[in-house]
């Protein structure tokens, strides 16, 4: 079944289990955003999309990848909103699909050094892989 | 009194210090942590998303079991304490979530989120209490100003965590006084380290090390401590060479204030 | 037989749409005892209220039913008009079929039934109805102002003015308060303390205003017309008549580590002080916290360097008690404390400063006597960032959900003072929405823009951070959609204002409606903004809500205009709906005295007369004047002896039989 | 006479008596009408001027004639227009909760609810609750007096 | 017990040759040895009628009421239980005082006969109390009875032997033997039940009330002049129930009434011709109150407020007593 960009939207909000509209584009949680500087779209702009029913340029955003899940956006939203949670609900929407992964499994090894914990494989794999 | 404990994958091997002192504290400071007979690993983060129940199952398994022994399961990694005090949330307050876990789990008697999920620190500021443990401090940290990273997952979101106050906290640092050091406050403490960005993208990660590292240096910060083993590797790998900082893990420096830091 | 009138309203549409109003005029025609039933358009309007005497003449109607609106909008009405056409105004009920039945169900069936329902719940009720008179109680003509800043100093000396004696009773050393702090004030950037003194000292110097400084009230009892307050005059420690003002004591005395509150403790202030020059009264206090003397029973410099003799170390706290027949709440408000608010390091850092705070530095008669100086290192600022909405428009745990709505205003006036006194400043102003509405509000903040070039970005700031010696404010651009790291010299907080920390104790002495933000509830949010629901009690000022200084005066005077009402009258009507003892059945165990929450019960040995047998009985008496109606006393009395006009046993029975 | 535990029925039509307080409780229902909330028909209120006015009498009464649900709705504890009426009808209710309770009736059938005259929203969510509690008990048949059946 | 009949009598003759008091409420012999009866005697010559012995249960108290709205002093022998009783009515204003001599007497417990006739005893005459023993005549022989195992159930919960009141006492206090006897423990275990069991326990319960009336005349808290139940004025009124509901109705009003003056005197199940467990309704609100607003003893004292008619601004929210409970 293909849903249409609103439908897609709609059912990442239902997923998100966010209130997107409670979002008065007050732009606090993109000031705080420790990786803001590489994202395409910041997280206020990225509710915003979300609330006007728009998902597709989110799909194609790096901001997917940029995020780090560190819930600063999520502490400091004046209005409860909670951007991580949509970030992550389009990133899901693009990993589920076929042939979506972003880290290359066999190249990983090469990045692997003496010290790094299993936290960060794992933590790695859960966001960019399904 | 014997807690029980949940250690995690990455103190079982490669962050193995901040386990290992962890329990030796403990013992100099009259309680023990029990590892669980069984436990899985806890998924490293938190899923955000509401549809996805297969990722909670394994710390619902935890939960269930220290409810079933007395209704408390201590933490040491920031990663598992968020993930499990999530994943608890969940099971208490979201009906959904609650009912699809339990129709999976079939345990013989459903979980409702009744476990109080407490990290090692909560236990000793809460439980012990940060003057009884000055009081057991055998060689004070004189003179050393170290600074507390907190990173973001013991912090925040605070409804949940209920850790400390996220934009300014003082649990690390009130730790700090006891063990008889002198805690430095700086900007960075709550900011992000990078976390899994480490493996997609280097520089994000160096970028953000080397801000926390220079906040840290420009306030006289000698040392920095944390309770997160990615932090921990972030902190030293990614750190740009101009300025590095030693890191340690917290129950390290507790160790060797009690005075029972053997060479591991 | 009762002859009872039934008209029931359409109120336009309000109750129309949903209800079949001919239907519940209908059905209740066939209830025994109703003699006349009509549905109107506007029952409340001038030919609603004719119909309805025309109704009780023609059919010479015993008692009347009202369908519309709730009692609390339109009772007094059809009770005035039932009294002019002859009828006990206590013979009318009240059916609420628009609040509690039309505005709240949609399906049209339902609804109906809902309302004939209700329609019948007050028949039954009406039928019991008995005639009723209003006592009347006599008015103290002394009002009371609570709070000696701009809104209760204007409405103390508009009562004052019209020949009522006035009390104002201020908790801190002198009057004046929040406005007293300030340098500037919008829209016209003149000097608050210009306007305001003159208002002190009016105030200080009026006939007919007594002035309680360093006092706070204790208790207050009684009722609309007739309270009774006490007010607790705190020691000074320095006799008023006596001394001169001449300021040597503060010199002199040797402790100065106390911070100075009416500075925000930019500075310290020494333990026996006058808060600011203009003080009045211009008489210090001993803050007794602060103080050897009291402390540690040494020194004593103040005594020995005083001039008039006027330190008065043995004073003690006196308590005044006082009749009033109004009270007015001006209690102000405070700005909203930032310790969960850490992103912005106001603890850590000192040139994050609150707006109140910014106040402070620019005042002339401020702690850097007017130089706009950085408090780290004194130098002048290079850069300014204004920072609104600070706890404001926050509906999370942390802040609070309303828009203080003074901040964006003032925020204007600071940045044009800046660019004004020092034009190579850079300001920086970051807002979510700029609210300045009003006469010449708007224009103002764009003369700010335009004129004196303060740059306005849209868009919040998420931390604030120290880099060496400046600090680095992370804001965002919401209109690009782009980050922003600023540097900044200064930073300036516009902090979200709450009502005064003794608002909550205040409301429950004097049994006011407070709401959950601690704000006092006023009667009505559009007809009644400056009356409590309680009678008597009036509001002026912040405390009601959040407003910026012209509000306040005019809300000021509004409320003033609403005491000189009451206490033009030399006799309240009081509320007939009182309890009444049925000596018959009286027992005599005084229960009912026992719950009474304003004393109104007391119990006499009478002669009582059962079935022609004479016995002395200790029978409850009920004083009327006291007595407020709440009942307590029904409930408390097992044999039902004791029993409340108006809302009697028998009635609240029909009632429920009636829906049942 | 014991009817066995009553199984709601289809068209079983609730009856839910509500006693609100004149100051708090019945400002909020009007306040929630003013912001168009809804909430059940089957609600009716009675004004009183204070909870305190509520006798144990109108609720047996009300259950005695068929009421499914009663409410108390007063200000909050603290907030009384007359000052302490709330306290006492706190304790009343207490006491008279735990005896219909310990009589058999479902405990549920009996509540007592704190709303301020700001609490439009409360007030309807409270009402909304209750009347879907009431509906899950279904029919009240302890209590009742048969002839009053409608 | 007999000695102190003895001693009534004889300070009995004393008050009413003297003049002291115009009348004298103790008890007189009833028809059958163990029903005796509320006695009012106003000359000497009619002391002889008077009995103290192991049937004087009836509690004298609200007897005072009439008689101290003529202005005649009454002397009154009060059992310890009694005492709590009359400063609840001096309390509830019922009671003049300063027009009542109150004198104390010690009590052993008194005796319930069903119990006796329950050990097997039939045809029996008469019943002498001998120490901790009674030996009960038959007609069939006699046979000792230990008086702990017979006692009334308001015994079972004996207050002590102080007396709450009193300006005279005669004798020594005696000790009620009883086996260890918790008030609650039938309260806490119909707690216990699901509420369907509960009600069907009150409504077989409250099915045999015959609305005598008995419980209230009988009951010293229950001292209204004119009962709502009698007032044809009030919405309340009704001699008799139509149905179960207004049986469930009248108790339940009563026993809300007595909260807070009940002093747990037990007379209202003694007197029940029905049997009906009454108390446990009196006891569920004593109960309650104890837990929520801290023990009261109605009649310890005639000033404390009672709890109806105080509060605390941080008493326990309505739902408290059946959280966690069906």
């Amino acid at each position: 079944m293909h849903l249409t960009e609103k439908e897609e939207a709609a059912e990442i909000l239902r997923i998100s289990g966010v209130k997107a509209d409670n979002c008065m584009q007050c732009g606090k949680c993109s000031a705080a955003c420790p990786a803001g500087a590489k994202m395409d779209i910041l997280p206020h702009r990225f509710v915003w999309e979300l609330m006007n029913g728009r998902v597709n340029n989110l799909a194609a955003s790096n901001t997917l990848w940029q995020c780090l899940s560190c819930f600063t956006c999520s502490a400091r939203c004046p209005r409860g909103v909670d951007p991580a949670k949509l970030i992550e609900a389009v990133r899901l929407s693009v990993i589920r699909k076929q042939g979506e992964n972003r880290l290359n499994v066999d190249e990983l090894p090469a990045e692997i050094d003496e010290m790094m914990p299993q936290q960060a494989l794992v933590s790695a794999l859960r966001k960019y892989n399904k | 009194m014997v807690y029980n404990y949940y250690p995690g994958c990455t103190l079982s091997t490669k962050a193995k210090q901040l386990d290992l002192y962890a329990k030796k504290a403990a013992e100099a400071l009259g309680f023990e942590l029990a590892e669980l007979k069984e436990w899985q690993c806890c998924g490293a983060v938190y899923p955000l998303v509401q549809d996805e129940i297969g990722t909670r199952l394994s710390s619902v398994r935890s939960l269930a079991a220290a409810a079933a022994i007395d209704g408390k399961l201590v933490t040491l990694c920031s990663a598992c304490h968020h993930v499990l005090k999530r994943v608890n949330s969940d099971m208490a307050e979201n009906k959904e979530i609650n009912a699809k876990v339990n129709a999976y789990l079939e345990l013989d008697k459903p979980y409702q989120g009744e476990t109080q999920v407490l990290h090692y620190l909560e236990v000793l500021r809460d439980e012990i209490g940060f003057e009884e443990l000055a009081k057991k401090v055998v060689k004070p940290l004189t003179g050393r100003k170290i600074g507390a990273y907190y990173g973001c997952l013991l912090l925040r979101p605070a409804g949940v965590m209920q850790f400390d106050d996220p934009e300014n906290p003082s649990i690390l640092e009130d730790f700090i006084k006891a063990l008889g050091a002198e805690p430095v406050v700086y900007d960075y403490r709550n900011e992000c380290c990078g976390g899994y960005i480490a493996l997609k993208d280097k520089s994000s990660a160096q970028n953000m090390v080397s801000k926390i590292l220079t906040s840290a240096a420009n306030k006289g910060v000698e040392a920095l401590i944390t309770a997160c083993p990615l932090c921990s590797y972030n902190l030293q790998v990614n750190a740009a060479a101009a300025q590095p900082l030693p890191i340690f893990y917290f129950t390290e420096l507790l160790a060797e204030a009690l005075g029972v830091k053997e060479e591991v | 037989m009762q002859k009872i009138g039934v008209f029931v309203c359409w109120c336009g549409s309000n109750i129309a749409a949903t209800v079949d109003v001919a239907r519940v005029a209908e059905s209740v025609k066939s209830i025994p005892g109703v003699a006349f039933a009509a549905d109107y358009r506007y029952m409340c309007s001038e030919g609603g209220q004719e119909l309805m005497q025309k109704a009780i003449k023609d059919y010479g109607l015993s008692r009347v039913v009202v369908c519309s609106c709730s009692p609390r909008m339109h009772e007094a009405t059809f009770r005035k008009a039932a009294q002019a056409a002859g009828l006990n105004p206590y013979l009318v009920e009240i059916a609420n079929i628009r609040e509690h039945c039309s505005w709240v169900h949609k399906d049209k069936e339902v609804a109906t039934a809902k309302a004939i329902a209700l329609a019948k719940a007050a028949i039954a009720k009406v039928k019991l109805n008995t005639p009723l008179v209003s006592g009347e109680s006599a008015v103290v003509k002394r009002a009371l102002v609570i709070g000696g800043g701009i809104a209760g100093l204007q409405t103390a000396l508009d009562i004052a003015e019209a020949g009522y004696k006035v009390d104002i009773v201020e908790k801190t050393p002198s009057i004046g308060g929040k406005m007293s702090q300030l340098d500037k004030t919008f829209p016209t950037l003149d000097c608050s303390a210009c306007i305001l003194t003159p208002k002190m000292v009016e105030a200080a110097t009026h006939e007919n205003i007594t002035i309680y400084t360093y006092s706070e009230i204790e208790k207050v009892s009684g009722y609309v017309g007739q309270f009774e307050a006490v007010i607790r005059k705190k020691a000074r420690s320095v006799s008023v008549d006596r001394c001169s003002g001449c300021g040597i004591c503060s010199e002199k005395c040797p402790s100065k580590k106390a911070k100075s509150e009416f500075d925000q403790g930019l500075r310290n202030r020494s333990a026996i002080y006058i808060p600011f020059a203009q003080a009045i009264p211009n008489v210090p206090v001993i803050d007794r916290e602060n103080c050897l003397k009291f402390q540690t029973g040494k020194c004593g410099i103040c005594a020995k360097v005083c001039p008039a003799g006027a330190i008065e170390y043995e004073q003690e706290d006196e308590l005044v008690t006082q009749k009033y027949g109004a009270i007015v709440l001006a209690t102000g408000f405070e700005p909203i404390d930032m310790a969960k608010f850490g992103e912005f390091n106001y603890e850590y850092c000192p040139d994050v400063i609150t707006s109140l705070e910014f106040e402070r530095l620019t005042n002339a008669a401020g702690p850097t006597q007017g130089h706009l100086v950085r408090l780290s290192d004194g130098k002048k600022p290079k850069s300014i960032v204004f920072v609104s909405c600070v706890g404001s428009r926050d509906t999370t745990e942390r802040g609070k959900t309303y828009c203080s709505k003074i901040c964006c205003m003032y925020n204007a006036k600071h940045a044009m003072l800046v660019k004004e006194k020092y034009p190579d400043i850079d300001v920086q102003v970051f807002y979510i929405d700029v609210r300045t509405p009003g006469k010449s509000f708007d224009e103002f903040y764009r003369r700010a823009v335009e004129e004196y070039g303060v740059q306005y970005t849209k868009g919040m700031v998420g931390k604030i951070t120290e880099e060496g010696d400046h600090l680095l404010v992370h804001a965002s651009d919401v209109a690009s959609g782009a980050q922003l790291s600023v540097p900044a010299d200064m930073v300036v907080l516009a902090t979200a204002i709450k009502p005064a920390a003794d608002a909550r104790k205040l409301a429950t002495m004097l049994t006011a409606s407070i709401d959950t933000n601690d704000f006092f509830t006023e009667a009505h949010p559009k007809l009644r903004p400056v009356e409590s629901p309680t009678a008597g009690i009036f509001l002026s000022g912040v405390c009601q809500g959040p407003k910026d200084i012209p509000e306040t005066v005019a809300q000021a005077g509004a409320a003033a205009v609403k005491v000189l009402g009451l206490l033009s009258k030399d006799k309240l009507l009081t509320n007939p709906c009182v309890a009444t003892c049925n000596e018959q059945t009286c027992s005599g165990c005084l229960a009912c005295e026992k719950v009474c929450p304003y004393g109104a019960i007391s119990a006499e040995y009478k002669l009582v007369n059962v079935k022609g047998l004479k016995e002395r009985r200790l029978i409850a008496q009920v004083n009327e004047a006291l007595c407020q109606g709440c009942g307590a006393c029904t409930v408390a009395c097992p044999s039902g002896a004791m029993d409340l006009k108006g809302f009697s046993n028998k009635q609240i029975m029909a009632e429920v039989d009636a829906i049942c | 006479m014991l009817a066995a535990q009553s199984t709601p029925d289809k068209e079983f039509e609730q009856l839910i008596v509500a006693f609100c307080c004149n100051w708090c409780s019945y400002a909020g229902a009007d306040l929630a009408g003013t912001a168009r909330r809804s909430y059940p028909a089957n609600i009716k209120i009675i004004r009183v001027p204070c909870s305190c006015r509520v006798n144990p009498t109108f609720i047996l009464r009300a259950f005695l004639r068929g009421a499914d649900g009663v409410i108390i709705a007063g200000c909050h504890p603290g907030d009384c227009h007359y000052t302490s009426g709330n306290y006492f009808a706190r304790r009343r209710m207490t006491l008279l909760m735990s005896m219909l309770s310990f009589l058999g009736v479902d405990k549920a059938r009996l509540r007592v609810e704190w709303v301020s005259a700001a609490e439009g929203n409360k007030f309807a969510e409270v009402m909304t609750s209750f009347a879907e509690t009431i509906k899950a008990l279904g029919e009240n048949v302890k209590l009742r007096d048969l002839r009053c059946k409608k | 017990m007999q000695k102190i009949e003895q001693l009534i009598k004889e300070k009995a003759r004393d008050l009413l040759a003297a003049g002291q008091v115009t009348s004298v409420i103790a008890w007189q012999k009833g028809e059958m040895f163990y029903d005796n009866a509320p006695g009012y005697f106003d000359n000497t010559e009619e002391l002889d009628a008077l009995v103290y012995n192991a049937f004087c249960a009836a509690n004298l108290s609200k007897y005072l009421i009439a008689n101290t709205k003529k202005d005649e002093k009454t002397a009154v022998f009060l059992k310890p239980c009694d005492t709590y009783s009359l400063n609840q009515l001096i309390k509830d204003r019922r009671v003049q005082r300063e027009q009542v001599l109150v004198i104390g007497i010690p009590c052993a417990g008194m005796v319930d006969i069903n119990k006796v006739k329950a050990q097997g005893l039939k045809g029996i005459i008469g019943i002498t109390e001998d120490g901790d023993n009674l030996t009960v005549e038959t007609a069939y022989g006699t046979k000792q009875v230990a008086r702990a195992e017979v006692l009334l159930n308001k015994c079972l919960a004996c207050k002590g032997s102080a007396y709450a009141v009193s300006d005279e006492t005669i004798g020594e206090p005696m000790a009620v033997k009883h086996a260890p006897y918790d008030r609650f423990a039938v309260v806490k275990e119909l707690e216990s039940l699901s509420p369907q069991e509960r009600f069907a326990f009150w409504q077989e319960e409250l099915s045999k009330c015959i609305r005598c009336n008995a419980c209230r005349d009988i009951c010293p808290a229950c001292s209204c002049e004119q009962c709502l139940f009698d007032n044809p004025e009030s919405p309340l009124a009704g001699k008799a129930n139509n149905n179960s509901a207004e049986e469930q109705l009248f108790h339940i009003i009563r026993a809300y009434h007595v909260a807070g003056r009940c002093t747990d005197c037990g007379e209202c199940s003694r007197v029940c011709p029905q049997g009906i467990r009454l108390d446990l309704l009196n006891r569920k609100f004593i109960k309650d109150i104890n837990e929520f607003y801290g023990d009261y003893q109605a009649g310890a004292d005639a000033d404390t407020n009672a709890p109806l008619l105080s509060f605390d601004v941080d008493d326990v929210e309505p739902g408290a007593a059946t959280k966690g409970r069906e």
